[in-house]
């Protein structure tokens, strides 16, 4: 159990697993939290938004390595070895172990994205869709984008120590 | 405001010569647009429809298009099938009377589904205030065109509707009065000449080679030829097999109609005439009859047979298609003399033909497992050879075949029926439409086939324009040079919406070849027919109160099944109506016979004789 | 599946009957209660296939603005505000302002309040992140969007192209429609047709080598001889497609031939309403407006009389007129015990909630009809009207008189099953809000259900075989009556139990409701039980479907079938 | 004839007004949580009341209308985005007789009366769903779109399909009525 600064704000529904080790500031909302693994561990960046029954899984040997700025949405589940910056992985999406993330990509709302081989995604990549269709999105609108989660972030940290308890994590 | 077009339209002219860069050029506030306030106040004036507007309809058996008059393209475009993109109907009717009842039904049904959510989906408007153009194809059966007339004007209640060759039409949108007007659709290819507004109906010529062969051919050859990769097993498999290992062959219910249109109409595309050496039309004209030297060419021939046998094999279950099409490739390639023997390694020689001759590159595609093995871990692959995309609408320059002409050979055909004095005139103006000819390449390669089949000498003659039938052993009198006639008119073949046209062999040519307008060949029928309305003309029209009088007319034949359940009592209301529909295909023949007696009341409303033939 | 009823609309056909309902063409025929329509005129079913539809206005589905009609025209049924599609998922797309210039580290920096953002403003899709700025469509002010490129839109090829035709065959048409004077053997339309008109005078005239197609010809050789003179020029097209060749043509087939992915060419629902050769290409695909929808007003086919017509304000879900069938004939639930049994077995042993999923599928398990076996099933009737109802339940007759093959069919699909149904009258009580969820009569319902269900169990423990069930009222209580009638499935019987059943109820004609006397003609005349003068009588078709039979004698395994 | 659907006693707390709220449910800042009445939250679902707009005072952040069904596993969270520079969550309302299928994740800002929402739905940031709307199963609504009175969406992204009939609000009010009575504790407890 490393000890967790304040600086964490860490939701009632929230447990953090010993074997994940936790670097500068994060939120985690409530929900399922990074699940305890028969293998790596977990790097967390700093300024990532984890919702609530978002699963991150680590299926290898292996650290998996999570930068920053990257926003897990409601009941997504995420097995990427590595993900770069500033990523969003929509609502309820799944993104299989053999998939890497780069930086600005998007995996949209309820997509599965299972690549047969080892694959790692360019920058700006976006899935989306029935068929998991591909684009490379144009990046317009990224500073706003990001401006929006870092406040965000912000404001989970201040808010939800109001109406949840907070528990430092009560791993198994 | 339409009165002094001519100078701000010059000055339009200018940039829209590079059309895509008119809207693409950026920022809104640029200068063109206040050049364009004439056309824009124009347009605007005819997209205002009062009750003088008509509304377009062109039913395909596949897609429909469908708009008002006046406007430059349609307001929708649909699947009338449904998302999976299955046609209406197909080339041939149950044959029990109990089964084509049934059938009949639930076309109205569909139809009557497809016709009223034109208007209340598609065009908002109220059918009882907007008269009908019927984009009308000129084989289009004659109990389908009842159908929807019954349904136009006793479901709907349209005020009337006007009947109006599509190919006519589409000759107008290129504006063009004469020609020989090519429509390549779904079901057929037809071609019939158009003498200065007047088509020669008795001259029509059709193939069963158009669209749905053409889907069929793809399928077969993926079947053989294509691969796929299934999804991961599942999700949870830390270790993954690489996909070479997993792929296999394609699973029949992988290529649904959906697919394989997909494939057809994005990644499908109409390469160059294959002319090499070894297997040129040149060298085989020398070369007589069959000999081991030219394998590779006498391969396609067997080989058509082969695919569509592979695809019978696997039972493409023919209710996609017409039944005859799922197998009338064997049929016709099966002709006496041929033993399929060594099919096997033919096919492959025909691949590998094929192989050398494309360059084209793989293409992978995601598509859903068949649904026994949907284990919810997304989508598989399916990998299309390149020289499937490039070749596989070889199948419909496979000609050679006396009831399944391919499309070049049954424009030349139409040629020989002509009279001798029109010949050059359509030659040079030839119009190729329809959905088919917008596989890039098309009309270029189509343009080279007329070429190749009519310059071909006398043995390789015989066979079609595809080089590869070139020397195969034919029933047919071996020195029979088919189109020696036509061979004159060689400096003249001109395809009038040729977007790549070769230089021109004379000046009738070079004054017709590419000089077309640059709609696609899709939607020609239709911007005629909203053209043919705008100049508030059309076909043939008839009105409702001539039907509903023409329906109310106690016909003998009627009483019976007046009586009977709804569905033969509907089917029997038809029998006046077939009087005051117009149909060509009862007009007087050529030879000037009188047309045949009808019922008074019906004879009266029979557009005469020479209407029937110009708009039939 | 589970056992469905759907109701006849006869849609102004001759006959009567209802298809047998073997054909697959019947179920054009049938439909859920709450699609009906009933028209008070002619005391008649009417459905969505047979209404007429009239526009009662316009509306945009995205800003849901109501559009006046004189603007639908002009702006061809599109959303003439900011409404947008993407053209590449058909998502609708939003008005984003441009990013801030990105500072070195914009990570570490939030930006200082972008209060209105900065132009250029371009669309944007939150689906799949495609943006008009990749097509140069960009903006100054976030507002009025469509009428800034309506002007590119007018200024489209397509419609110069075709305004350039109109003028092109105008005069032509013109002067041959004056010119030509058909005799009048070749009825009316022709003067109304000057293409036609144009198009005989062409006829007329001899084409080389063609044989006379008509008597007229000779008599107007000379004139048309001069009209072939003065015969218009070639049309010159304004773009020809030789020049657009660059955007289809050799360069299509380059694109193709190198292509690395699908999704660099366009689908063909994406440029499929182009008339215009455009590029094949994803890349170059265009914003589309967004197509406006309609109020809907709808009026009987035969008397005219309006049955629905909707309140002005677009959202509003309120009607004017809205004459729909379930408030004159009863509704009709079927249910098959044993299923439900089973199922509610499954409900008790497995977790106290069964999530719906599960249901489905046990009930699919559970309600097979096991050939050889005899099922009773339950018809529950809701009575929407004021007044008590009696209702007469028959099977439908087949008409003597049907064609033979149909006939044929009818005997061959009778022959598979046999269907008991309670011959006499019953009642079912009148409707009444206070009898609508009332808490003690829930309960009363509750006990009488559990107890019905009971004894289903207890035949299903005879593996619901045999012993007939008796056939008539099961129970009855507020405007609810439950009959039960049963099936008798042979052992070689095979496809589905489903059959036509003819209802007919007689009210109290001075309700306020359908006071209409009966049509004359409606087969109701025969059946009812017309003593009493007030009471008026009704009669519909319904088709019930019981669901498909099955061959094994485990209804368990019947989950792999 | 429905068959009831049971829970246990044990399982649910009865409001005084009806509502039946699942113990397995999570809600988190109750207090800016209303219900209307006869409303069941099943078992796993999640209610972020917690996410309320910054400033002083009491402020509502999710309120139910009745007859309200919040399946089970369902996620309700209020919309966020910055207006003039400022973040914030806004306010989602939902009205009466609204349904939403198990697992479905609703992030809407405005739900109307009458509504019908899935199962494994996914309802984006700031949606506006009308009146008697319909939304198929397994549905994505992307974030801001608007989805009209009495009309079925389906698909991903979720595009309209056909107009519902007249009959609808009549219809649903009917069965989510017959719901919340078909819902009940099991008999062996009364």
């Amino acid at each position: 159990m490393p000890p967790i600064r304040d600086k964490f704000t860490i939701h009632s529904k929230a447990v953090v697993c010993q074997d994940v080790e936790l670097k500068g500031d994060i939120t985690i909302g409530a929900g399922k939290p990074p699940m305890p693994l028969p293998s790596g561990p977990i790097v967390i960046g700093s300024g990532c938004i984890i919702e609530e029954g978002a699963i991150i899984v680590n299926r290898r040997k292996e650290v998996m390595r999570i930068g920053d700025d990257n926003l897990f949405e409601i009941g997504c589940r995420v097995e990427s070895p590595t993900v770069g910056n500033c990523n969003t992985v929509c609502t309820r999406a799944r993104v299989h172990h053999t998939l890497r993330m780069s930086s600005y990509c998007v995996i949209g709302a309820g997509v599965l994205v299972v690549p047969t081989e080892d694959e790692m995604l360019d920058d700006y990549t976006t899935i989306y869709g029935p068929s998991a269709e591909r684009r490379i999105w144009s990046g317009r609108g990224k500073v706003q984008e990001m401006d929006l989660r870092r406040k965000h972030a912000e404001y989970l940290r201040e808010m939800l120590p109001k109406f949840n308890r907070l528990r430092r994590g009560d791993g198994t | 405001m339409s009165a002094v077009p001519n100078t701000p339209r010059r000055a339009n002219a200018q940039e829209s010569f590079t059309p895509a860069a008119t809207p693409q050029t950026s920022r809104v506030a640029s200068s063109h647009i206040v050049q364009s306030s004439p056309h824009y106040q124009t347009t605007r004036r005819h997209s205002l429809y009062g009750t003088e507007d008509r509304i377009i309809l062109d039913p395909g058996s596949c897609i429909w298009k469908v708009g008002f008059s006046g406007e430059g393209k349609p307001r929708d475009v649909f699947y009338a099938g449904g998302d999976s993109g299955e046609s209406l109907w197909t080339l041939n009717r149950a044959s029990k009377p109990a089964e084509r009842e049934e059938e009949d039904r639930i076309l109205e049904a569909k139809l009557q589904a497809c016709l009223r959510s034109v208007f209340h989906n598609s065009l908002l408007t109220d059918p009882k205030s907007r008269k009908v153009i019927l984009v009308e194809h000129p084989l289009l059966p004659l109990h389908i065109k009842e159908i929807m007339a019954r349904i136009l004007f006793n479901n709907l209640q349209v005020p009337s509707i006007s009947f109006a060759s599509s190919h006519l039409l589409a000759l107008l949108a290129a504006g063009r009065v004469t020609g020989l007007v090519l429509d390549c659709g779904h079901l057929e290819s037809t071609v019939l000449p158009i003498f200065s507004f007047r088509p020669l109906y008795p001259h029509l010529r059709t193939t069963p080679l158009a669209g749905a062969r053409l889907s069929n051919h793809i399928k077969a050859l993926l079947l053989m030829f294509g691969t796929y990769i299934p999804p991961a097993t599942s999700l949870s498999a830390t270790m993954n097999i690489p996909a070479a290992s997993r792929s296999i062959r394609v699973p029949q219910d992988v290529l649904t109609e959906k697919v394989i249109d997909e494939i057809k109409t994005r990644i499908c595309f109409v390469g160059d005439p294959i002319d090499t050496d070894g297997s040129g039309a040149a060298q085989h004209a020398m070369s007589p009859g069959p000999s081991e030297a030219d394998l590779p060419p006498s391969d396609p021939a067997l080989s058509e047979s082969e695919f569509s046998r592979v695809s019978a094999d696997v039972s493409i279950d023919s209710s996609n298609f017409a039944p005859s099409s799922g197998y009338s490739v064997v049929s016709h390639s099966q002709l006496p003399g041929m033993d399929h023997a060594p099919g096997e390694s033919r096919v492959q020689a025909l691949a590998t033909m094929y192989g050398r001759h494309s360059t084209a590159t793989d293409i992978h595609l995601r598509v859903d497992p068949p649904p026994a093995q949907q284990t919810g871990t997304g989508r598989g692959t399916l990998i299309v050879p390149g020289w499937i995309r490039e070749r596989a609408a070889e199948v419909l320059f496979e000609g050679g075949d006396v009831d399944e002409s391919s499309v070049a050979e049954v424009i030349l055909d139409t040629l020989l029926k002509v009279p001798v004095d029109l010949r050059k005139t359509l030659a040079s103006t030839i119009l190729v439409v329809g959905g088919t000819p917008m596989l890039p390449g098309f009309i270029p390669r189509l343009q080279a086939e007329l070429t190749r089949a009519v310059s071909r000498t006398s043995n390789s003659s015989s066979s079609s324009a595809a080089p590869s039938r070139a020397g195969r052993p034919r029933p047919r009198p071996a020195a029979y040079d088919k189109y020696a006639a036509l061979r004159p008119l060689l400096p003249y073949f001109a395809i009038l919406n040729n977007p790549a046209p070769p230089p021109p062999g004379n000046a009738t040519a070079a004054a017709n070849a590419g000089k077309a307008p640059a709609f696609t060949p899709s939607m020609m029928a239709w911007v005629g027919g909203s053209l043919a309305g705008a100049l508030k003309t059309g076909g043939v029209e008839v009105q409702r109160e001539k039907w509903d009088e023409a329906e109310a007319q106690p016909d003998s034949d009627d009483d019976v099944p007046m009586a009977h359940d709804s569905s033969p009592a509907r089917s029997a209301r038809s029998s006046p109506a077939k009087s005051i529909l117009p149909d060509w295909t009862r007009t007087p023949l050529p030879t000037g016979a009188p047309p045949a007696p009808r019922p008074p009341a019906a004879a009266a409303y029979i557009p005469s004789a020479q209407e029937q033939m110009v708009m039939g | 599946m589970a056992p469905k009823i759907e109701y006849y609309c006869p849609c102004l056909a001759e006959s009567p009957y209802p298809p047998p309902p073997h054909l697959a063409s019947s179920s054009y025929s049938f439909h859920a209660l709450h699609n009906l329509f009933f028209c008070e005129e002619c005391d008649a079913v009417r459905c969505n296939r047979c209404v007429l539809v009239e526009v009662s206005g316009y509306y945009c589905p995205n800003c849901l603005f109501e559009v006046p009609s004189a603007s639908v025209r002009a702006e061809k049924n599109r959303c003439a505000r900011n409404c947008f599609l993407c053209p590449n998922c058909r998502n609708t797309l939003t008005v984003v302002p441009s990013d801030p210039p990105e500072d070195v580290d914009s990570r570490m920096s939030p930006i200082v309040s972008t209060t209105l953002g900065e132009p250029p403003f371009f669309l944007y899709c939150n689906h799949c992140r495609w943006d008009s700025a990749e097509v140069d469509i960009t903006f100054e002010k976030p507002t009025g969007l469509a009428a800034q490129l309506q002007k590119f839109e007018d200024s489209a090829p397509e419609s110069l192209e075709f305004e350039r035709l109109k003028e092109h065959f105008e005069p032509f048409l013109r002067a041959s429609s004056s010119s030509t004077a058909l005799p009048s053997a070749s009825s009316h339309h022709v003067h109304t047709n000057p293409i036609t008109a144009a198009a005989s005078s062409a006829l007329a005239r001899d084409i080389p080598g063609v044989g006379k197609y008509n008597p007229l010809s000779r008599s107007r050789i000379g004139r048309d001889k001069a009209a072939h003179r003065q015969e218009y020029p070639d049309y010159k097209s304004r773009v020809e497609v030789g020049h657009a060749a660059a955007l289809s043509g050799e360069v299509d087939v380059e694109l193709l031939r190198h292509l690395e992915t699908v999704g660099e060419v366009a689908s063909l629902e994406q440029r499929w309403s182009n008339s215009w050769v455009t590029p094949l290409r994803a890349s170059d695909l265009k914003p589309l407006r967004i197509p406006l929808q309609s109020k809907k007003s709808k009026r009987c086919p035969s008397c005219r009389h309006i049955l629905i017509k909707p309140e002005q304000k677009a959202q509003s879900t309120r009607f004017k007129i809205k004459l729909v069938a379930a408030n004159y004939l009863p509704a009709i639930a079927v249910t098959l015990p044993h299923a439900q049994a089973a199922l509610e077995m499954m409900k008790r042993s497995s977790a106290k909630s069964v999530s719906a999923a599960a249901a489905a599928e046990e009930q699919q398990t559970a309600g097979a009809l096991i050939a050889g076996h005899s099922y009773s099933f339950h018809l529950a009737f809701t009575n929407p009207l004021y007044d008590p109802i009696q209702i007469r339940l028959a099977k439908a007759v087949v008409p003597a008189h049907m064609t033979e093959d149909a006939e044929a069919a009818e005997r061959a699909r009778r022959s598979t099953f046999q269907i008991q149904l309670p011959s006499a009258a019953f009642p079912v009580g009148a409707f009444a809000e206070a009898w609508e969820y009332d808490d003690e009569d829930e309960d009363m319902f509750l006990d009488e259900d559990g107890v019905e269900l009971l004894d289903a169990r207890g035949k299903k423990g005879k593996d619901g075989r045999g012993k007939s069930r008796s056939v008539g009222i099961v129970d009855k209580r507020a405007n609810v009556t439950i009959v039960s009638g049963e099936v008798l499935i042979p052992k070689e019987a095979r496809g589905d139990v489903k059959f036509n059943m003819l209802v007919s109820y007689t009210y109290r004609s001075d309700d306020p409701e359908p006071s209409e006397e009966v049509e004359v003609g409606t087969p109701s005349r025969s059946h009812g039980t017309n003593k009493a003068p007030e009471m008026k009588n009704f009669s519909f078709y319904t088709v019930v479907d019981l669901g498909s039979i099955m061959y094994r004698e485990e209804p368990k395994l019947t989950a792999d079938l | 004839m429905d068959l009831p659907i049971y829970y246990t006693r044990a399982e649910y707390i009865e409001t005084d007004t009806g509502n039946k709220v699942s113990r397995r449910a999570t809600i988190s800042g109750p207090q800016n949580i209303i219900l209307g009445g006869k409303t069941i939250i099943a078992s796993g679902a999640i209610i972020r009341g917690d996410l309320r707009r910054t400033g002083p005072g009491h402020a509502v952040v999710i309120s139910l209308g009745r007859y309200c069904l919040i399946g089970e596993g369902c996620v309700m969270r209020p919309p966020y985005k910055t207006y003039r520079g400022n973040f914030n969550y806004y306010p989602m309302k939902i009205g009466d007789h609204v349904h939403i299928g198990a697992n479905s994740i609703v992030e809407a800002a405005t739900i109307g009366n009458h509504v019908e929402i899935g199962k494994n739905c996914i309802i984006g940031k700031f949606t506006i769903i009308k009146d008697c709307a319909k939304i198929a199963d397994n549905t994505v609504i992307p974030p801001n779109t608007v989805v009209p009175a009495l009309a079925l969406f389906a698909g991903s992204p979720g595009r309209f399909v056909e107009d519902l009939p007249e009959s609808t609000p009549e219809m649903v009010e009917a069965q989510t009525k017959q719901y919340y009575t078909r819902f009940q504790p099991l008999p062996q407890e009364r």
